[in-house]
């Protein structure tokens, strides 16, 4: 067992610190560029050197460097304490680009790729619908071929980021007498076509991270499809795989958990510091060790990463554990906020809100908590693949029906 | 021996379902929650002229002299539907002047307060959990000065009947001098709740009824919410279990995963013994006097307890749309939250309980 | 709401008092009786004032009084108070002695009712095998006519006091040609029959409540049958919901709350009396909550019971939250048990037991709450009744199948 | 980086997996539980010579001079078959004499110690939860005079090694004078305990090694009870998923039901994770020193409370058998007692841990 990244990763972040003490923060008349352009100028110098973008090959691109996930890891510590931009967040960069370049015609990885990476646009996600949530197979908007183009009718939920994305990549039913899943495509569609109507989707929260999309004869290129014809479906798991280990994350639950902490020492309870209550005192500690456990599993699926080994069920577990471990943090946090527990979690249309900012956040965390065990299959189709697939147990019967 | 309610109280909270069925339907109920204001006095007048506004009053001052048990009924009926209606706060405030109050001052605010042309609240609360009547800390007088939290409907009341230091109770109109109202964010918004400042406001003392008044009204309040809390609870396992036998996944409706079926039993679990809990708790406040105090305070910490819990569940059973606004769970889940903290949290109650038992 | 009796049962009090106090204790020689011989005659009084085995018709021994479940209360009140002998507990009087009397032939009413009622002969329930636990509908022990005879074979388990039995009622497949429920009878067997072998199971605690019986050609006559051939079923499900009823009572819950209380005193925690700690007592108050919701939907279900209404899904609850309850009684005992949470629950062979017998009687909780769990359907059985019964949702797919 | 086991270290655990497979199979297993002495020189004896007395050991002694990584991870293999082997006691007993015994003591005591003709253990609990070293109230001297509780394998151990005031350590042999050992009846049965009580008795100090020892022999003993506590769960986990798929009710195997299904995923959720957090807690004791202490605490308390959920599932998940005697899963519920309580309760290390904490 060695957690140390070896003399060779040492010496590259040694490289790595070099290169960051020369190019962040910007310097001179560089200095004064709008943000996001001071941003883009270096992204490009760090893609030339090779440390972003690295699994994206130089024609669309990236850097093309040989996978080695502690450079990544160390590229993500150095550029993190140096407060450097890295790839542009999103969806884009994290799903869409991946497939495109697993599955994607030439032209579209041309024509995308190297614009998203570049954060110069914004994509969103069109999977789920009002009447399929964890059920995928059930989707019902359409898309038909009409000359040239396809044309889609049905409607889109929880897509984050709709209002500001330039494009969507979506499922799209195209071959109605295929069964299930056989019968969907993976579809491109420029979220500027007539016929889109994107409505925010308020949360409970009072927040609208999410949106509804209605999509009326919306047209798009025949040729905006990834992989085949009703192949849709299998185009769309790596990316959804990756969504699963994002969220299975435990930095997140680490500042939770410091957060927590915080709350407890800036309040009091049965008149004295809730950080000197005793029984808050263990339930830190409980929570602190649910968060170890997933941590220190990370690290143990990464090292199973870099032999190119399964890592077996706890793979499967990432996403539970950080709703679990939501739910408990949820819970202890009420316990401390005492009277403000009624409060509003975020300024959600009155314009009077006394709760301090970081109570309205763990109000919001509170309900968050939920979302969480929602968003990317519920907590139940959690256990479903954890039983079925990781214990072997049998397949679901009910479910097995349909099939 | 027939531990079971009435054929009047089943009557009644029969015929306040109907009301607000009525008056109130989803959509209005919607139309209230998102509003800014989110107070409707024709709705409340309409409650008041069904008798609501004085269950507990005494008949001269056109009070129906109904048992702790009959108001708390109701309490069970507009928390099952989330009424957005000040009647807990009122119900207490004119509670406090009944008890505490000296025949003119009775004769000056009941008949109004009965017949809900008076809207009544109480201001308790202070800073740093102060709900208890042994917290307050405002000084008693010809005036007061200081600033009461978490004032149901504070900004729509006509009278406030504030808590003071000894456990005492004095009134202030609303248009006194001194009186500051200031709108607070609550996560519920079928009950708005107000920050109230007094700065030498004259306030009439209602000196009658001895120590025990506060006391009262604190009990009566813990029950009256144990009761809404039981309602809700039980509405949204309703709600989880129609959606259930509505929603369809993976070909069938979700009501077929036994995972879930093992889930909704759960949260029925939890909140269907409740309701034995609360009618005991109020029927105790008449009839029981050597146990009601600490049976109040079990009943509260513990349904508001499995409120919170049930809402928490109501909302995964309902996948994405629970976690909206547009969804209904939302709405009882912020009464649960609300529940749980007014007139005191859960674990305020649960020490009060363990210092009460005869360990 | 009343939780009074009323004034007519009040009186009715003075006169059972009046009857205690003149015949118990037992006085003069008659006190001088052996315990069981004392018992019987003071039964015998008892029952022809009307006190006991009400429900029971004159002629098979019983007192005959018309239902009045508002004098029963009143009579196991002033009896428990005075420690007067009531029916004789067991098996017999709650189950047997009910089924009998509703589906028995006149013969087997003359035969077994009175004995029973007065302890005479004890009865043991064969039901469970070692393949059906939940599921009776898949039991395999087998009867086969062989003239005036029923042969018996098979293996029963669970069977709790089959060594004092004397005799057992049983449910044995004697219809092999019909499905599921209906190729089972419900028959008598008298257990000092050749060919029974009755082995004790020991529990986990190291006490043996049960029994597994192997029936190996178990002779037993032709017209101990109670109901008709295949009809077993039927005729065992008044039997099942009593025994469920008996187990939800709140009793048992309160009795483990006040030991619960005891042991708090008695124990240190963290250096101080476990009483005083903030923890244990809200923990405490917690699961009085439970309790007494508990506790007064018991008097909810008598209320009903004595309007003839039908209390509902609460109904339906009791013996889950008689399970709940326990799960959390033993959570807070092992808590403040501390370092003797290790000890051993009973003295289960070795002969230096150090733990009080309170602390053993904890660890027997500790364990034995998880048999409660167990015994008379699983949790997740009383799950899927309240599911599918109490709130109306679809049968289950899996045990459908089967259907 | 490579967080993972190496190819010698999943030797090591295969070996130790295979020699209990043979030597104590399920039937002897169940002997030795039932047995009314509960020890088998001979199978201990045996693990000896497959070096397992001795892994922590300096070579010149016959020990292997491995980290606390190796020792746990046979500590997770033994307890996942529930070896009815003293691989706990004696292992802290020898790394404390390794650590605080001058070399002649090292000399005199080790090579017995490593190759296994000696056993030793470890007495360090007291009354009323005093199982660490600053609770110790034995006051050291030439001879000591009091009572050690839950001693491990106490009436089999040649050799005590007993915590003293001052967080020190002496040994006493087990022939020494006024040593009387008392049987106690705990729960596992595959983990016997005796109460030891000294008169006047002889002991021979350690020395060596400073205010350090007694604190590593602590955190090595609460890794060793994790990784203990993490094999046992993890196997009851296996046996409930085998169980469902092969145990038949309503005519299909019980793990088509959806509501088991989830409760096995349940408890692999709560059990897998600790894992890791077993071998992060072992390693930190060779190499991230800086957190071994407080991470120790972590994992002890965290997984040996999962344990003992786990053990209650997987004892209704076995139905009516998971109850008895003969079942299997009782032995590990009892084993999951045992691993709770020695050294300290989750309670205790929790408290501990948050004392450690930065906060």
């Amino acid at each position: 067992m060695d957690l140390s990244y070896g003399q060779e990763t040492e010496d590259y972040r040694k490289e790595v610190k070099t290169f960051l003490t020369a190019n962040w923060p910007l310097a001179g008349d560089e200095a004064k560029m709008p943000r996001e352009d001071g941003a883009r100028l270096f992204r490009e110098r760090a893609i030339s050197e090779g440390y972003l973008c690295r699994n994206i090959p130089k024609q669309y691109g990236g850097s093309e460097q040989s996978a080695d996930a502690l450079r990544g890891q160390v590229i993500r510590e150095e550029f993190g304490k140096a407060r450097a931009p890295m790839e542009p967040r999103g969806i884009g960069t994290m799903m869409l680009v991946p497939t495109l370049l697993d599955r994607g015609e030439e032209w579209q990885k041309e024509k995308f790729v190297g614009p998203t990476i570049r954060g110069e646009i914004n994509w969103c996600q069109g999977y789920s619908e009002p009447g399929s949530g964890s059920d995928l197979a059930s989707l019902m908007t359409k898309g038909e071929l009409d000359g040239d183009d396809w044309v889609i009718n049905g409607q889109k939920i929880w897509t984050s980021g709709a209002q500001r994305a330039d494009y969507m990549f979506c499922l799209v039913r195209t071959e109605p007498d295929e069964k299930k899943h056989a019968g969907i495509s993976y579809l491109l569609i420029d979220m500027k076509t007539k016929g889109i109507d994107v409505r925010p989707l308020r949360q409970m929260t009072g927040s609208s991270e999410f949106n509804e999309v209605f999509l009326n004869d919306v047209r798009t290129p025949k040729d905006w499809i990834v992989g085949k014809r009703g192949e849709g479906w299998l185009v769309s798991r790596t990316t959804l795989k990756h969504e699963r280990n994002s969220i299975g994350n435990a930095a997140q639950s680490l500042g939770l958990l410091s957060g927590l902490v915080s709350l407890a020492k800036s309040r009091k309870i049965d008149g004295q510091p809730a950080i000197e209550d005793p029984g808050v005192r263990r339930e830190l500690v409980r929570i602190e060790g649910y968060i170890r456990a997933h941590q220190y599993s990370g690290f143990l699926q990464t090292s199973k990463g870099l032999k190119d080994e399964n890592a077996g069920i706890i793979a499967m577990m990432n996403k539970l554990n950080s709703t679990n471990i939501g739910h408990k943090v949820a819970h202890l946090a009420m316990e401390i906020l005492g009277d403000d527990g009624l409060g509003a979690p975020l300024a959600a249309g009155l314009g009077t809100g006394t709760a301090g900012s970081s109570t309205a956040n763990w109000l919001s965390q509170y309900m968050g908590s939920l979302g969480i065990a929602i968003a990317g299959g519920t907590a139940n189709v959690q256990r479903n693949v954890i039983a079925e697939r990781g214990l072997g147990l049998p397949r679901d019967m009910a479910a097995n029906r349909s099939k | 021996m027939d531990f079971d309610l009435s054929d009047e109280q089943r009557l009644l909270q029969e015929t306040v379902a109907q009301f607000i069925d009525n008056e109130c339907p989803p959509a209005r109920l919607r139309e209230l929650f998102d509003d800014e204001v989110g107070y409707d006095p024709v709705l409340w007048k309409g409650l008041a002229e069904l008798g609501l506004a004085g269950i507990h009053l005494p008949g001269e001052y056109g009070g129906s002299e109904l048992e702790i048990l009959d108001l708390a009924v109701v309490a069970e009926t507009l928390g099952s539907l989330a009424a957005p209606v000040p009647y807990l706060s009122h119900s207490l405030a004119s509670l406090a002047i009944s008890l505490a109050g000296n025949a003119d001052q009775q004769g000056r605010w009941l008949p109004g307060l009965a017949s809900g042309d008076a809207l009544a609240t109480v201001a308790l609360a202070e800073e740093d959990a102060g709900w208890l009547p042994e917290a307050w800390k405002m000084a008693a007088g010809e005036t007061i000065t200081g600033t009461k939290e978490i004032v149901e409907f504070g900004e729509h009341a006509d009278l406030f009947v504030v808590g003071l230091a000894g456990g005492r109770f004095g009134v202030v109109e609303r248009n006194a001098s001194g009186v500051e109202i200031q709108r607070v964010e609550g996560a519920d918004r079928t009950r708005r709740i107000a920050r109230v400042n007094f700065e030498n406001t004259p306030i009439e003392m209602l000196n009658e009824g001895g120590d025990e008044v506060a006391a009262r009204v604190r009990d009566v309040g813990l029950v009256l919410i144990s009761a809404d809390a039981f309602g809700g609870a039980t509405k949204l396992v309703e709600m989880s279990v129609e959606y259930a036998k509505n929603r369809e996944q993976f070909g069938v409706t979700i009501g077929h995963f036994q995972a879930l079926k093992h889930q909704l039993a759960n949260m029925a679990v939890e909140i269907e013994p409740t309701r034995a809990l609360y009618w005991y708790a109020a029927h105790a406040l008449d009839h029981v006097p050597e146990e009601s105090e600490r049976v109040a305070a079990i009943a509260k910490s513990h349904i508001t307890e499995r409120y919170q819990q049930v809402a928490r569940d109501a909302t995964e059973a309902h996948g994405g749309i629970g976690f909206t606004w547009e969804g209904d769970t939302q709405i009882w889940f912020k009464r649960a939250m609300f529940d749980r903290v007014f007139m005191g949290t859960p674990r305020v109650h649960q020490n009060r309980a363990a210092e009460l038992a005869d360990w």
